[in-house]
């Protein structure tokens, strides 16, 4: 199937770029590790050779859409990543007649790193309830039926901890951050050209590294992307020092579907759910 | 603070109905404890959510938010904004180990003075009695 | 829920009911129950009888006890619930009750009471529908032998097919046409009136005959005013009340009261082939058949 | 650096009772930046207000805090005070020690603490504050208003008055509203029409006045003295700038349909004027119903007939003013204030079954009544059953239909149709003496200038039977209706045998008053009648400057109550317009373009329509706010992730800064 997959981008690739579609092509190559994918860019129709799928094609390429002085430009996109093609054409950082979609049908990505590669499907592969892309010009592979929603077990078990627990649990966390941003550089949703993080005036993050400080980044960051991520879970995987990150992603992706029966990114035109309101609502707040 | 055990609360009130619920407590006298610190903000939903984890962070013991009811907002819509953040501001805060308790939305209006104190005074002893916050 | 087949020309995929008559269909509505059952099997539809059956109640349970007159019901609802087939219910009066049971049941500390007094674990995963909604289905194809042509119906509904609207579902409760284009398929003209859903006095039969006397008396004179050859009922205390006391309103209002009041599913059976007497037409109190016989109908 | 100084107010004793105000001000003293503190026993007095003047000059101070009441009771006095010291007046912060704390507070001690934090917050937040000044704008000295009925024409007349420009909209092809379409007026009798079509008139010929009848109000852009309006001008199919109104046309034009105006109870023709006294009092081709139209439309495969071509009135016409080239027309125009007086609509009643859900010719609405007997009206002021012609001698009439009923989602009270039902029963017992009438009503309500005497005279004088109760059912009886009801006072049904039946029916908004305020930005209720900035003290005012509200678009209101709305909505407007420029209040929002990365979550939030569209130099689409339609909500700025957005006196810093010196001392 993979071969098949390759197959099909390298065609699509060759003829977007000979009819002058697009200018250049982002989707995946084999690294130089010669196991793991990571991104390529394809200007000429003699370099789509390079291109290949597999289930180690991990990185969220919408990310590279961001650039905005670029002509048109064709990307490879799983169901994940559409998702984020949504979320950023909504918030207007991308130009639809711009970007020329090849969706891909994931068939699930494995966890892989430099020279290893497992058979394990990656956690977020667990909870995937999008296979197939919800955006596409053209698709690879077959429509598949998605399964039911997920639960959130790992959720559940931190809530079943004391309050007191999780505040030690996050306090060591934040001990642990380095505030390196790789998160941020990863998620398709983190695109300000000025981070908060980085503001001094007003100062919301203090420039030391330090728990309070790191806490503050950590979650602000999280609530910068509730009812905005799109569960691609880039930001754990870059993460150096393995924060669970996606614990807190997941804490509000569940209340957002809870409250306000939404998921980030399935279509272009529903406004996520904090730049909306319902007045008769009841969210459990001063009732 | 008068004494390490007393709870700092924080409070954020909208200027038109929530600020002026706590003019008016004090109009009538209604008395309730002296822990809350107010803030005059226009609108419940001009309170960013970034200020409430900085409170927090920086160890205050609880924050409460106040702005018109539903339906009556000055700017008509600000509040339903707020609550819709503040819902899932209360349960990322909670997961993160500051108890839900602790961040209080209330509505109060203009008129409700000595709501707004049973409000802030049933809020203090609930705080107390919780005690400081045990993590950073 | 049986639902309805799309083509009515091959036999049609069988539609089954459990069947829950009540008391009057045992008794002084006999020939409702012998009509339905016979258009029912003409039309390929099959009643099961409940075995283990009660009154719903509806006499006297709900004036006297809130609980009791849910609990009869939901006795019945909890045998109909464990057949898995939708009810059907002919009597206007029963299928009242156990639709109101079935909709206060919804309430959980209601189930949970009545659960409790029943000693029954009871759900509401149960469909209850009137004769007239199941033979109304207009993708049931009516064999019609003998059309009801001359004939003018004034329909009846009465009170509790159309009321409470919330509960009972009902078209229009003011201005109901179930029944109305039902007898037109039939050939019948139907008149239009605006007492369908009036009370015949029912309620207080007993104790109040007066009130029974005028309402049903009203009901009957702008019925014969539109120029109605008879009227169609789909209740049993309905068709008693317009029917029996038809002699004390000739004797009160010093004219002569005489008009036939006939169970819808009479009037089915009429068109669908059946006789008279199979139909059990000699058991009115307000004999139809001199009217019958002059329309070419028996 | 900034040199402020802090003011504490004892207020007498109402706040040095409780709090110790010379330690408040010993410990401002120590509070960083602070160069002066001092103390008053009233701080708002001439002499307290005197002390910060001098102050300021005396220590040079650029900023100034006042602790003391609430910055609501006197904010705006002290910035006038640092003002005439010649501060800017937005250098100033309250901290609000009376009401917040000594009033509410026993303990001195606790109270004292928390006063020195209060004052603390302020300092900090006031270092951070920046001297704003309000911008001038210009205005356009003209005046739209929307809806020409009662309400609407005095408004205009009123603005007209003044000297300024007025275009008054109507949607229909004449002014004059629902009043036009009634008999008389209660309690007085006045024939509707007479003292209506005088001001009608005025309205055609007042030269500072443009009636743009036929015509509604698409799109509303702008802001408060400068807005521009898109006014769509139907297409009419008559040269209104040649037609005299002689009346050739509608005489003889063969195409009749039901009349609007009269309710269904009359004809009009297909080119026709809305009723005698229309202004203007020239016609409209309603091509819906024009023969010329079928003729144009007919298609030969669908075979028929071929209508006739018809086009008698272009034939007739003396003046040659039939032009079929007409378009429907979009206009432009630029106004500074805006009067909304889009009136309302009688309630449906067909929803009530039990009255016959519409089926029954003899069931009418008061409405229809009202043409019924008018003398103008179809039947020339006959009131006669609409079924048969015959001269109505048993009437009940039924009260509160669509009006305090939960079942029809209409629980409100509309007001004037106890009123006018009371009227209705004088009336036709002059009419006709021989007339019974029968009210069956909830209350009667009769609160207004002798409106209960009114109200008595329809049953003491003119012998209507009241009865209180609803009517359960109504049914066709013969010629006749039945109609059931209850006494609840004698707790007896009753029944009555009626040849006409007349439903109350209330008051609704009018059609599409939930998109006109959407166009306009102002609020309505959810039975789409329109909001008032406050309902007691800013009656005519909505939240959105420069935009009026008058008469029952409004909500339900009779005549009288109409014409003072409209003319207070008049004297508004021209309150508004007779100024050379207006200022704009400077606490608004502001957009960093270099922090902004066009994700325009501010836009979707902005209730007020203020976010625009702004590209730079380097050609990224970014946020920009229209300071003159920005209310200072501060719902942009948490909606902005990169903190592009700031909310002047109340930035981010300054909210900030005011938590940190609680929790890092």
């Amino acid at each position: 199937m993979a071969s098949d997959f390759t197959q099909q981008i390298r065609e699509k690739a060759r003829e977007l770029l000979e009819d002058g579609t697009v200018e250049c092509v982002i989707g995946y190559e084999t690294g130089s590790d010669g196991i793991s994918a990571r991104p390529a860019f394809i200007y000429n129709a003699a370099d789509v050779e390079r291109l290949v799928f597999d289930n180690t094609c991990t990185h969220n390429l919408v990310k590279y859409l961001l650039n905005k002085k670029a002509k048109s430009t064709a990307v490879v996109v799983k169901g994940c990543d559409s998702r984020a093609l949504n979320l950023l054409l909504s918030e207007r950082q991308i130009e639809r007649d711009k970007a020329f979609v090849v969706g891909v049908v994931c068939p699930g990505i494995v966890e892989s790193r430099w020279n290893e590669r497992s058979e394990q499907l990656q956690k977020r592969c667990d909870w995937c309830r999008q296979h197939t892309p919800v955006v596409s010009d053209f698709m690879v592979g077959d429509p598949v039926t998605e399964q039911p929603p997920a639960d959130f077990a790992d959720v559940a078990e931190e809530e079943a901890k004391t309050a007191e627990e999780r505040a030690a649990f996050w306090q060591q966390q934040a001990e642990r951050c380095i505030r390196c941003y790789a998160c941020r550089q990863a998620c398709p949703g983190c695109y300000c050209t000025d981070c908060f993080a980085e503001s001094l005036d007003p100062e919301w993050v203090g420039i030391r590294i330090a728990p309070a400080e790191s806490q503050m980044w950590n979650t602000i960051r999280a609530f910068h992307l509730a009812g905005r991520c799109i569960s691609c879970n880039e930001c754990e995987r870059v993460c150096p020092v393995n924060l669970p990150l996606s614990l807190l992603n997941r804490k509000l992706e569940q209340k957002v579907l809870e409250l306000f029966d939404y998921r980030a990114g399935m279509s272009e035109d529903a406004p996520a759910p904090l730049i909306t309101f319902k007045k008769d609502e009841k969210l459990g707040i001063a009732e | 603070m008068s004494e390490n055990s007393a709870p700092l609360i924080i409070g954020f009130l909208c200027n038109w109905c929530s600020y002026a619920g706590a003019d008016m407590a004090g109009t009538s006298r209604a008395a309730y404890p002296s822990n809350i610190r107010i803030l005059r903000v226009p609108c419940s939903g001009r309170v960013d959510p970034m200020m409430i984890v900085k409170c927090f962070q920086e160890g205050a013991d609880a924050v409460l938010v106040a702005g018109c009811h539903p339906g009556d907002c000055h700017y008509n819509e600000g509040n339903y904004y707020g609550r819709r953040r503040f819902a899932l501001l209360r349960e990322l805060l909670d997961f993160m180990g500051v108890e839900r308790e602790r961040f209080r939305v209330e509505w109060v209006s203009a008129s409700e003075g000595k709501r707004f104190a049973k409000i802030v005074t049933d809020f203090t002893n609930e705080m107390t009695k919780m005690g400081p916050r045990k993590a950073s | 829920m049986v639902q309805a087949e799309s083509s009515s020309l091959e036999p049609v995929a069988k539609r089954v009911y459990s069947y829950y008559p009540g008391c009057s269909l045992h008794a002084s509505a006999k020939e409702f129950d012998v009509s339905a059952k016979l258009v029912c099997q003409k039309l390929g539809i099959e009643l099961r009888e409940l075995e283990d059956w009660i009154c719903c109640g509806a006499s006297a349970a709900h004036s006297t006890s809130h609980l009791l007159s849910l609990a009869l019901p939901a006795h019945t609802l909890k045998q109909a619930g464990e057949k898995g087939l939708p009810l059907a219910v002919p009597c206007a009066m029963c299928f009242s009750r156990l639709r109101i049971t079935l909709h206060e049941l919804k309430k959980k500390e209601t189930l949970d009471l009545v659960s409790r007094t029943l000693e029954k674990e009871l759900s509401t995963d149960v469909t209850v529908e009137s004769m007239l909604d199941v033979l109304a289905n207009e993708s049931i194809s009516l064999p019609v032998t003998k059309p009801l042509e001359r004939l003018k119906v004034a329909c009846y509904y009465g009170c509790l097919l159309a009321r409470p609207p919330e509960v009972i579902g009902c078209d229009d409760a003011e201005n109901p046409q179930t029944m109305d284009r039902l007898m037109g398929r039939l050939g019948a003209e139907v008149a239009d009136w605006g007492l369908k859903t009036s009370c015949c006095g029912a309620g207080v039969s007993f104790p109040r005959l007066d009130i029974v006397l005028k309402l049903s008396h009203r009901i009957l004179s702008l019925a014969r005013s539109t120029g109605a050859d008879c009227i169609a009922v789909a209740c049993p205390m309905c068709h008693a009340n317009l029917d029996m006391y038809q002699k004390d309103m000739t004797a009160k209002h010093k004219e002569k009261t005489n008009l036939p009041v006939l169970y819808f599913t009479q009037l089915m059976g009429l068109a669908l082939g059946f006789s008279p007497k199979e139909l059990h037409l000699d058991r009115h109190l307000t004999d139809p058949l001199p009217m019958l016989r002059e329309k070419g109908l028996a | 650096m900034s040199r402020i100084g802090v003011f504490v107010c004892h207020c007498g004793t109402n706040i040095g009772g409780v709090v110790d105000v010379p330690k408040v001000v010993e410990a401002a003293k120590q509070m960083p930046l602070v160069v002066f503190a001092d103390e008053n026993k009233y701080t708002c007095s001439e002499l307290g207000q005197a002390s910060i003047r001098n102050a300021i000059d005396e220590h040079r101070l650029d900023r100034v805090v006042v602790a003391a009441c609430s910055p609501r009771m006197h904010e705006n006095t002290f910035r006038r005070t640092v003002a005439a010291a010649g501060l800017n007046p937005y250098l100033l912060e309250i901290a609000n020690i009376r009401e917040h704390c000594s009033w509410v507070h026993s303990d001195h001690d606790e109270a004292t603490v928390k006063a020195i934090d209060h004052v603390q917050m302020a300092v900090a937040k006031v270092a951070r504050h920046e001297a704003l000044f309000p911008k001038t704008i210009g205005l356009t000295k003209r005046a739209l208003v929307i809806g020409g009925g009662v309400t609407g024409i005095q408004a205009a007349l009123d603005i007209a008055a003044t000297g300024h420009e007025v275009v008054l909209v109507e949607r229909e092809p004449s002014v004059g509203g629902r009043m036009a379409q009634l008999d008389k007026t209660f309690p007085t009798l006045d024939c509707s029409a007479c003292i209506l079509t005088p001001k009608m008139v005025d309205v055609a010929q007042h030269p500072n006045i443009t009636l743009l009848s036929y015509s509604e109000v698409k799109e509303v852009r702008g802001f408060v003295g400068n807005f521009e309006v898109d006014i769509l001008k139907k297409a009419k199919m008559v040269d209104h700038s040649k037609c005299t109104g002689c009346g050739t046309c509608w005489q003889k034009c063969p195409g009749k349909v039901s009349s609007e105006f009269d309710l269904g109870l009359g004809q009009r023709t297909a080119i026709y004027i809305p009723f005698a006294q229309a202004v203007p009092n020239k016609p409209v081709i309603d091509l819906e119903n024009c023969r010329y139209q079928t003729f144009l439309k007919w298609d030969e495969s669908q075979g028929g007939k071929k209508p006739p071509e018809c086009r008698i009135c272009e034939k007739i016409c003396p003046t040659k003013s039939i032009d079929w080239e007409q378009q429907d027309e979009i206009v432009t125009e630029k106004f500074g204030a805006i009067v909304v007086a889009t009136g309302f609509k009688t309630f449906d009643h067909s929803v009530y079954g039990e009255y016959g859900g519409g089926r029954y010719p003899d069931v009418i609405s008061s409405l229809q009544l009202e043409r019924l007997m008018s003398a103008a009206g179809p039947t020339e002021g006959e009131v006669v059953r609409p079924s048969d012609g015959a001269h109505v001698k048993n009437v009940v009439f039924v009260q509160c239909v669509g009006s305090r009923d939960d079942r029809v989602g209409r629980p409100y009270c509309s007001k004037v149709c106890c009123m006018y039902t009371a009227k209705h029963a004088i009336m036709l017992k002059e009419h006709d003496p021989d007339v019974q009438c029968y009210v069956f009503y909830i209350d009667v309500r009769a609160g207004g200038k002798d409106f209960e005497e009114f109200a008595r005279r329809a049953q003491d004088e003119s012998g209507a039977i009241y009865l209180r109760g609803r009517v359960s059912h109504i049914y066709q009886d013969g010629k006749n209706l039945k109609v059931l009801g209850e006494d609840s006072l004698i707790g007896r049904p009753v029944e009555i045998e009626a040849d006409l039946v007349v439903l109350a029916t209330g008051m609704e908004a009018s059609d599409n008053a939930d998109t006109l305020a959407q166009t306009l930005n102002i609020s309505y209720t959810i039975y789409n009648f329109l909001i008032e900035a406050h309902p007691k003290l800013r009656p005519v005012e909505t939240q959105t400057d420069g935009v009026f509200v008058a008469g029952s678009a409004v909500g339900p209101r009779d005549i009288p109550e109409c014409v003072a709305h409209g003319s207070a909505a008049a004297v508004k407007a021209v309150a508004l317009l007779s100024q050379d420029s207006l200022k704009s209040d400077p606490l608004t929002s502001i957009v960093d373009p270099m922090k902004c990365v066009g994700c325009f979550a501010c836009k979707v939030v902005c209730p007020f329509n203020a976010i625009e569209e702004q590209v730079t130099r380097d050609k990224r689409t970014v946020s920009s706010i229209n300071e003159n339609l920005c209310k200072g909500c501060g719902l942009c700025v948490v909606a902005c992730r990169p903190g592009a957005i700031n909310l002047r006196g109340f930035t981010s810093q300054q909210l900030l800064s005011e938590v940190l010196t609680l929790v890092r001392e």
